[in-house]
């Protein structure tokens, strides 16, 4: 049984997608060498940039492994913000107080989320729009404008935010100033991975990690195999949300302010970046490992369309679109040969 | 209550929009004991077992499990399972994107000390089960990779393993091959001498006599009488279950070649699919019935899947009528007069939340094409008329076709060819999970449309007999390729040696 | 190909220098590079911004300019920001989406010695920039109450009843024109029956127009618009509603931008005023780099001077307390074929 | 009582009970919501802002339920397309790199219809690669979600493109002399069309067995695909079709604004009818008052002067509020409560 173990459908796509990663950067560096774009902190900075991003495309995928969808997520992260923001400096609540507040916010907004779509079978697409409604329109009833933390506020939250965990000299290079810059992340960097890692476990290792991937392969089968399937796919909305609140919280130590109009459309990247990373809109098949590399295409997309900085702002977003068509059709190409094979 | 009984439903009412689909019935079952459950299609058998096992909720009755004070009601299966009461329902359901080994283990995987899965255990103890029913496969991928035989073969170790004191087995056989049925009575008969009570529905009657102790019969929803199997000679059950005598399967027989024409309906030579079905050849002559026959898996299907164009043929020749076909699309097979009833008839036959009138005419519709839309009133015409020909049991012809029971529903996928009026048909597994009352009506028409409709038939069944009472001529099949034609005087026995090979 | 390119703009590093040597032997000693993070693409007004600055950093200027649409995504800026310091960039300019939460990129952008410029909208938690040139939104507002005030004394109307229709909420525009005018609304003892967000859009500006002319119908004689595209939509909605307005209408039309387009409908005297706000910043913003490569000091703040117009000669200026505090008095333009023509 | 229950029964009653339900709100709150009066010599009132205004997600809705029907996911790039169209008309009109024209390079009508040309060819993409390519349909729209409004952008060479010729707008506003707004009929008329198509013709049987199970309406005899392509490809006509009304009624393209979140309330229309979005049945109708319901759901709102960056919270709260009384887990809930009640009051 040892001999040739047959490769299942679900590691090749993600295999798929850490090699067009890797190919792509690859030729990012090759192109844009002169740019910087070989830099260590290049690569870095995905990672930095995208820390809030990592933790919500890792409950999307959790959702979407159920066969659902979470589009609300984007909504939520501008909520996020706009209160962590508005709590600080209006109430003058402490950082830690309102971290946990808004992860309260956020299992509470999962529940009623969950509620809707496990025990009353509404469409999670319908639940989660009238979730990204909300969650938008009370971005602007908690504050219309746009507010901002500076280290007068909340000194905490201001350290937090600005603290850099240094990576080890020698991988520092002199910039053209003369000064030895040193790559450093930042610390949400680090939250994101243990996220990551804490969701791979999850998925793998735990009953709730499988029954989602039980109940998006045949919900059906789920029920009459005796799993709780509303209770299952009630948590997974929980569970998005919740890490939706984390990513919203590192998202706000990037971005350190609260407006209206924040975050709009993360959730498409959020679920592009899990599709691209081998996860499947009907359920059952994905994990966040790939997802992780989902966001790191997205990511790597746009710092390749900033570096050229010669697209008109037409190009960059038909570049991207390009790059999303070249790899979502890759990927079904191979996809489609794999079955032709396995038949 | 009865120290040997295990399980006491009384008076279970059941109705659907429309259906009555249990009517006052009444079951018992004891320790050790096999019972099984019988009726025709749609007699309520599986809505009984989801009744008790919590899929449905009941309208009237009471339900009483061993162990468990006053009347029970289970909301869900895992609150049945919890009573001790496992199931492996009538279509198989298990989650095709996990492993094999998962699948036996959901809802009950083994823990490491830390409450985490315990892969390593449950690879091992899955291994293990598989081993035990000699089945050679991989625990570790993914269960789509293997075919329904074999997802039908773990739903069934997974409700064995489930160290249970009830096991409902609803059509388990289906799909199984004799080997693998032997497999599955041996499992049954070690339960048994445990003391686990079994529920076993099937429509071979064989297989009731070869290992059941009692019978429970169901009609129309209602109790029919519970008989034990040795005061219960084989006519008797079946006037049992049909509610009126039984003109004895003797009643079929071959009128033989002698209305088979000369002219070659279909000619096949060198088709192949790449991947499923090496170069065949194929020939069938107006008026003949044909059977194809192999062990499960040795590509029958594909074998007319590559004729009909489901999956496209990649070499050969094909002929229709003396005329060469390239068929592109199963469309364009249609319009040359063929017809198929796939043997995956969920997968490929119904149409689910289409009403019984829309499935019918869907094939016909397809062929007159989108722009020549059927009247409604012909359509209704045409689906009164099988409804009423093949005696679909149907609230209305407005039903969703996934409400009827498993039989009915192939009955309906069945007048979707027949009302195209094909010179050539497919038939493709027609009998299976069909009560011993249809299945004659089944082989019956195929040999009337034969005789009186000149319509060439290709016959495919897992059931030797059916096919020598039915076919005159087979082709035998072999991993997936064609090995050799059978004709003449055929017997069990010369079947069986051909499907084995020893004649080679 | 422009990484150590520009050893003549900044003292470069040896190591530097010799890793990027081998890519432009040509473009040599004086290319400067300039990193671009532009709002998005939004309206006309902003495509004129946008232009501005790359005819200003054109290549035959001697720069190198690197330009990114960040499309309305203020973390897409804060990224885009990210990378420029990482292309090794020798100038950043940023048009902020938001005015906040910058500090902390401006201080990698400082940390990696790379001067930013601020242009058009504002950034309020961080002085990490050297400069910033652009309009004072304020300003609007408050010409467009000194207007409204005169123009009212002059056609002996006392009784204003006004509807806003805003521009998109939060944007630092739509903040100052709303108070500016405000302002004036407060200390007047206007009536401002109603004010809703537009959204910078024609068809925004239509729809709440619609809606108005229903909710208020005969009770309005003003209509603020926060832009030009607005003041389309609900000159659309009143024709519709058969409200007349302009100047020989019953409603004062008043709008902000004067766009080419906004300024041929003042002078057909659809619109009564149109405030200009002007975007061809990229010449300021060339002329601030030039003075830092000289080493020169910049001042924090730039204000562009944005003419007022109208479409009838009854007011030649306006007086008023600007947000400086001084008072200011300002000419009023009539518009001309010539003056419209000229408008971006 | 009895009729009303026969009533209940029936599939559109949901929908139009809810439509009923927003537009109470607003009785009680304004009762001249509903004066509708000639001014101008046009309807003049709330209802026919409605109407109007409704126009749009009618339109795409018809192409969304289609979609929805056929392949078991949404169309998310309606919004996109229909601004790409808009873009596509106005650029002929105008001539390339012309911002502002009172004189048509091309007439009128080719134009437009080289508009709905450019929806249809978004839609075969789209087509193509969910029907060809088996890509979710989601995944697949995301693609010119993304891209449309770009290319409609650089079709405008970068800018608003103004058409100030007055028969431009008739589609958008009025025409001469008739008191109704022209968007109404052209809803009207893409309505008809696709509803004589399926009555008509087998299509709507053909796009039903698709949704639900394609293997088996292939070897039905069914061409899954060409099916599901054509879905897309009406989809996409229809988003080109709104895409003009939107333009004809700035009389410009103004490639970011056009369309604007068009998509999420196609959708939801499509869902607020009653139709699942796991595909298969479908009701047209009730798609078609779905999208009618949100838009009185943003007349009122507008009505009311709840402001736009609040007015989602409300919007969303209505929402869930129609999908929890569909939705049949709801029902079947209440009804267990009711028949308790009825038998408590029995025992008494
Ligand atoms: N979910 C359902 N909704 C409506 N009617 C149903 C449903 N399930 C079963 N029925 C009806 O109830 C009756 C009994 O069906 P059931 O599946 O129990 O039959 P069965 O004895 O198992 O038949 P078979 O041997 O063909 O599987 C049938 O007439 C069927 O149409
Ligand atoms: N016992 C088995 N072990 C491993 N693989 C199997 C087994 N049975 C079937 N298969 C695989 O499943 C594939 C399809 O089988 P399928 O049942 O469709 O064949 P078939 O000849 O049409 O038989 P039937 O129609 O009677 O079930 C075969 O190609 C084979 O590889
Ligand atoms: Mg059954
Ligand atoms: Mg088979």
């Amino acid at each position: 049984m040892k001999t040739k173990r047959k490769l299942d459908s679900n590691t090749v796509l993600v295999f798929i997608t850490i090699a067009l990663f890797v190919v792509m950067y690859a030729i990012g560096c090759g192109i844009y060498q002169d740019k910087g774009f070989g830099n260590l902190q290049t690569f870095l900075n995905i990672l930095i940039n995208n820390a809030g991003l990592i933790c919500v495309t890792c409950g999307m995928t959790c959702v979407m492994l159920t066969g659902g969808i979470d589009i609300s997520v984007g909504s939520v992260i501008a909520m996020d913000c706009m209160l962590l923001v508005y709590g600080m400096t209006e109430w003058k609540m402490g950082a830690v107080q309102m971290v946990i507040l808004i992860l309260v916010i956020g299992l509470i907004f999962g529940a009623v989320q969950g509620f809707l779509v496990g025990y009353l079978e509404i469409q999670p697409f319908i639940v989660t729009m009238a979730g990204m409604f909300f969650a938008r329109g009370m971005t602007a009833v908690i504050c219309s404008g746009q507010i901002s933390i500076t280290e007068a506020d909340n000194p905490t939250f201001y350290a937090w935010a600005n603290s850099k965990i240094n990576l080890p000299e020698f991988l520092g290079k002199a910039n053209r100033h003369g000064k030895i810059v040193v790559p450093y992340i930042r610390p949400t960097v680090i939250i994101a991975f243990l996220v990551l890692i804490l969701i791979f476990l999850m998925l793998k290792y735990t009953k709730f990690g499988r029954n989602l991937y039980a109940v998006g392969g045949n919900q059906m089968s789920a029920t009459m195999m005796g799993l709780n399937v509303k209770k299952t796919k009630m948590l997974s909305h929980v569970l998005s949300s919740l890490l939706c609140s984390i990513g919203g919280i590192l998202y706000c130590l990037n971005t350190m302010s609260g407006s209206v109009n924040q975050a709009t459309g993360l959730e498409m990247d959020a679920i592009a970046s899990a599709v691209i990373g081998g996860t499947l809109l009907t359920g059952g098949v994905g994990n966040v490992i790939g997802s992780f590399f989902g966001v790191m295409i997205t990511g790597t997309i746009t710092v390749l369309v900033n570096t050229n900085g010669k697209l008109l702002s037409s190009w960059a977003n038909i570049a991207t679109a390009a790059l999303l068509c070249i790899f979502i059709i890759l990927q079904s190409v191979f996809a489609l040969v794999k079955a032709r094979r396995n038949k | 209550m009865d120290e040997n009984i295990l399980i006491t439903m009384r008076d279970i009412s059941k109705s659907f929009p429309g259906v009555k689909a249990l009517d006052h019935a009444q079951f018992t079952l004891r320790k050790g004991e096999i019972h099984a459950l019988m009726g025709e299609n749609g007699a309520g058998k599986s809505t009984l077992i989801k009744v008790l096992t919590g899929v449905y909720s009941l309208d009237a009755g009471e339900i009483h499990v061993a162990g468990v004070d006053g009347p029970v009601i289970n909301h869900s299966t895992l609150e049945a399972q919890e009573k001790g009461i496992a199931t492996v329902y009538q279509e198989v359901n298990l989650c095709p994107n996990l492993t094999v080994a998962e699948n036996l283990f959901i809802g009950r995987e083994p823990k490491t000390p830390i409450g985490t899965i315990d892969w390593r255990t449950m690879n091992k103890k899955a291994k293990e089960i598989v081993d035990g029913l000699e089945l050679k496969i991989d625990v570790t991928i993914a269960l789509e990779n293997y075919s329904l035989a074999i997802q039908q073969m773990i739903a069934i170790a997974r409700a064995v393993d489930m160290d249970c004191k009830v096991l409902i087995l609803d059509e388990p056989t289906s799909s199984l091959d004799d080997n693998e049925v032997e497999k599955l009575f041996k499992v049954m008969r070690d339960l048994k001498a445990k003391g686990v009570g079994i529920i076993f529905v099937t429509h071979f009657l064989e297989q009731v006599y070869e290992v059941c102790d009692t019978i429970t019969v169901l009609r129309n929803g209602e109790f029919a009488g519970e008989y034990s199997v040795e005061e219960m000679p084989r006519v008797k059950l079946v006037a049992a279950m049909l509610g009126k005598d039984f003109d004895d399967l003797a009643s079929i027989k071959k009128e033989g070649a002698s209305h088979v024409s000369d002219d070659v309906v279909v000619d096949a030579t060198n088709l192949s699919h790449k991947g499923t079905i090496k170069p065949f050849d194929f020939q069938i002559k107006k008026g003949e019935v044909v059977g194809v026959t192999g062990l499960l898996g040795s590509g029958r299907s594909e074998m007319v899947r590559c004729i009909y164009g489901a999956d496209k043929a990649q070499t050969g020749e094909l002929k229709v009528n003396g005329k060469k076909l390239n068929i592109k699309e199963p469309l364009d097979a249609i319009k040359a007069g063929m017809g198929y009833l796939p043997d995956d008839r969920k997968a490929d036959g119904c149409i689910g939340d289409l009403s019984v009138r829309e499935n019918i005419i869907l094939a016909l519709q397809a062929k007159n094409g989108m722009f020549k839309k059927i009247p409604a009133s012909k359509q209704n015409e045409i689906a009164d008329k099988f409804i009423d020909m093949l005696q679909i049991k149907t609230a209305s012809r407005e039903t969703p076709i996934n409400q009827l029971s498993g039989g009915n529903q192939q009955k309906v996928i069945l007048a979707r060819w027949l009302c195209t009026h094909p010179d050539f048909l497919i038939l493709d597994e027609p009998t299976r999970g069909i009560d011993i009352g249809t299945k004659t009506e089944f082989q019956k028409l195929a040999l009337k449309f034969a005789e009186e409709d000149g319509m060439s038939i290709v016959f495919i069944s897992s059931e030797i007999e059916e096919m020598l009472r039915t076919c005159t001529r087979m082709y035998v099949m072999r991993d997936g390729a064609q090995v050799g034609e059978i004709s003449g005087e055929m017997t069990q026995e010369s079947v069986m040696a051909a499907i084995a090979g020893g004649g080679e | 190909s422009d990484g150590g390119s520009t050893g003549g703009a900044a003292p470069a590093d040896g190591g530097e220098a010799t890793e990027a040597e081998g890519g432009d032997a040509a473009a040599s000693g004086d290319v400067i590079t300039v990193g671009f993070a532009q709002v998005g693409h939004e309206s006309d007004w902003r495509t004129a911004s946008t232009k501005s600055v790359q005819d200003a950093f054109s290549a035959a200027n001697g720069y190198d300019l690197q330009f990114v649409d960040c499309d309305n995504d203020s973390k897409a800026q804060i990224d885009a920001v990210r990378q420029f310091v990482q292309n090794d960039v020798d100038y950043i300019v940023i048009d902020p989406i938001v005015s906040t939460g910058w500090d902390t990129v401006l201080t990698e952008c400082e940390d990696a010695g790379i001067p930013v410029i601020v242009i058009d909208r504002t950034i309020e938690d961080s002085d990490k920039y050297v400069s910033w040139v652009g309009s004072e939104f304020m300003n609007e507002g408050l010409a467009s109450g000194a207007w409204l005030k005169a123009y009212a004394e002059a056609k002996g109307i006392d009784d204003l009843n006004v509807l806003v229709i805003e521009g998109s909420n939060g944007s630092s525009a739509q903040i100052g024109r709303t108070d500016g005018f405000k302002k004036y609304a407060d200390e007047e003892g206007w009536t401002i029956l109603d004010s809703q967000d537009g959204n910078f859009t024609q068809e925004g500006g239509q729809q709440v127009m619609e809606s108005y002319c229903k909710s208020y119908a005969g009770k309005f004689n003003v209509v603020v618009c926060q832009n030009d595209n607005e003041a389309f939509g609900a000159m659309d909605a009143m024709k519709a509603a058969g409200v007349s307005y302009g100047v020989d209408g019953d409603v004062i039309l008043i709008s902000f931008d004067a766009c080419k387009a906004g300024l041929e409908y003042v002078q057909s005297g659809d619109i009564n005023a149109d405030f200009m706000c002007y975007p061809l910043q990229g010449s300021y913003c060339a002329d601030i780099i030039k003075a830092l490569q000289n080493g020169e000091t910049v001042a924090k703040e730039t204000f562009m001077t944005e003419p007022w117009y109208v479409a009838e000669d009854i007011l030649p200026s306006i007086t008023y307390t600007n947000n400086a505090g001084e008072e200011v008095t300002e000419d009023l333009i009539v518009v001309t074929d010539a003056a419209s023509q000229a408008s971006y | 009582m009895e009729n009303f229950k026969k009533l209940a029964k029936k599939p559109l009653f949901l929908p139009i009970f809810c439509m009923i339900l927003v537009l109470l709100i607003n009785v009680i709150k304004s009762p001249d919501f509903f004066a509708i009066k000639i001014n101008n010599g046009v309807l003049f009132g709330r209802i026919i802002d409605i109407l109007n205004r409704g126009s749009e997600i009618a339109i795409l809705a018809v192409g969304q339920t289609l979609v929805v029907a056929v392949s078991a996911g949404t169309d998310i790039s309606v919004g996109s397309v229909m601004s790409l169209s808009a873009c596509g008309c106005c650029m002929l009109l105008a001539g390339y790199g012309n911002n502002s024209v009172s004189e048509l390079a091309v007439p009128m009508v080719v134009g437009m219809l080289f508009g709905v040309f450019m929806g249809g060819l978004s839609g075969a993409m789209n087509g193509a690669l969910v029907a060809k390519l088996k890509i979710q349909p989601m995944v697949a729209t995301l693609i010119l979600f993304t891209a449309g409004r770009a290319i409609g952008l650089l079709l405008c060479n970068n800018q608003i493109t103004y058409i100030r010729y007055e028969p431009y707008k008739y589609l958008g506003n009025f025409l001469p002399g008739c008191p109704i707004p022209t968007p109404v009929f052209v809803a009207i008329i893409v309505i008809a069309i696709v509803s004589i198509l399926l009555k008509k013709t087998a299509l709507g049987l053909y796009i039903q067995s698709v949704g639900i199970n394609s293997r088996a309406a292939r070897i039905s005899g069914i061409n899954s695909e060409v099916i599901c392509f054509i879905c897309y490809v009406i989809c996409g006509i229809c988003a080109g079709i709104a895409g003009i009304v939107a333009s004809s009624r700035i009389y410009s393209a103004d490639s970011n604004n056009i369309g604007l979140t068009f998509e999420l309330d196609a959708i939801l229309a499509v869902a607020l009818g009653g139709n699942s979005l796991g595909g298969g049945k479908f009701n047209l109708a009730g798609s078609i008052i779905g999208a009618y319901t949100i838009q009185a759901i943003t007349t009122t709102l507008l009505a009311m002067g709840v402001s736009t960056d609040k007015a989602p919270v409300f919007k969303a709260i209505i929402v869930i509020i129609i999908v929890v009384v569909q939705a049949p887990a709801f029902k079947a809930y209440m009804a267990a409560r009711r028949a308790q009640k009825a038998s408590v009051k029995e025992a008494a």
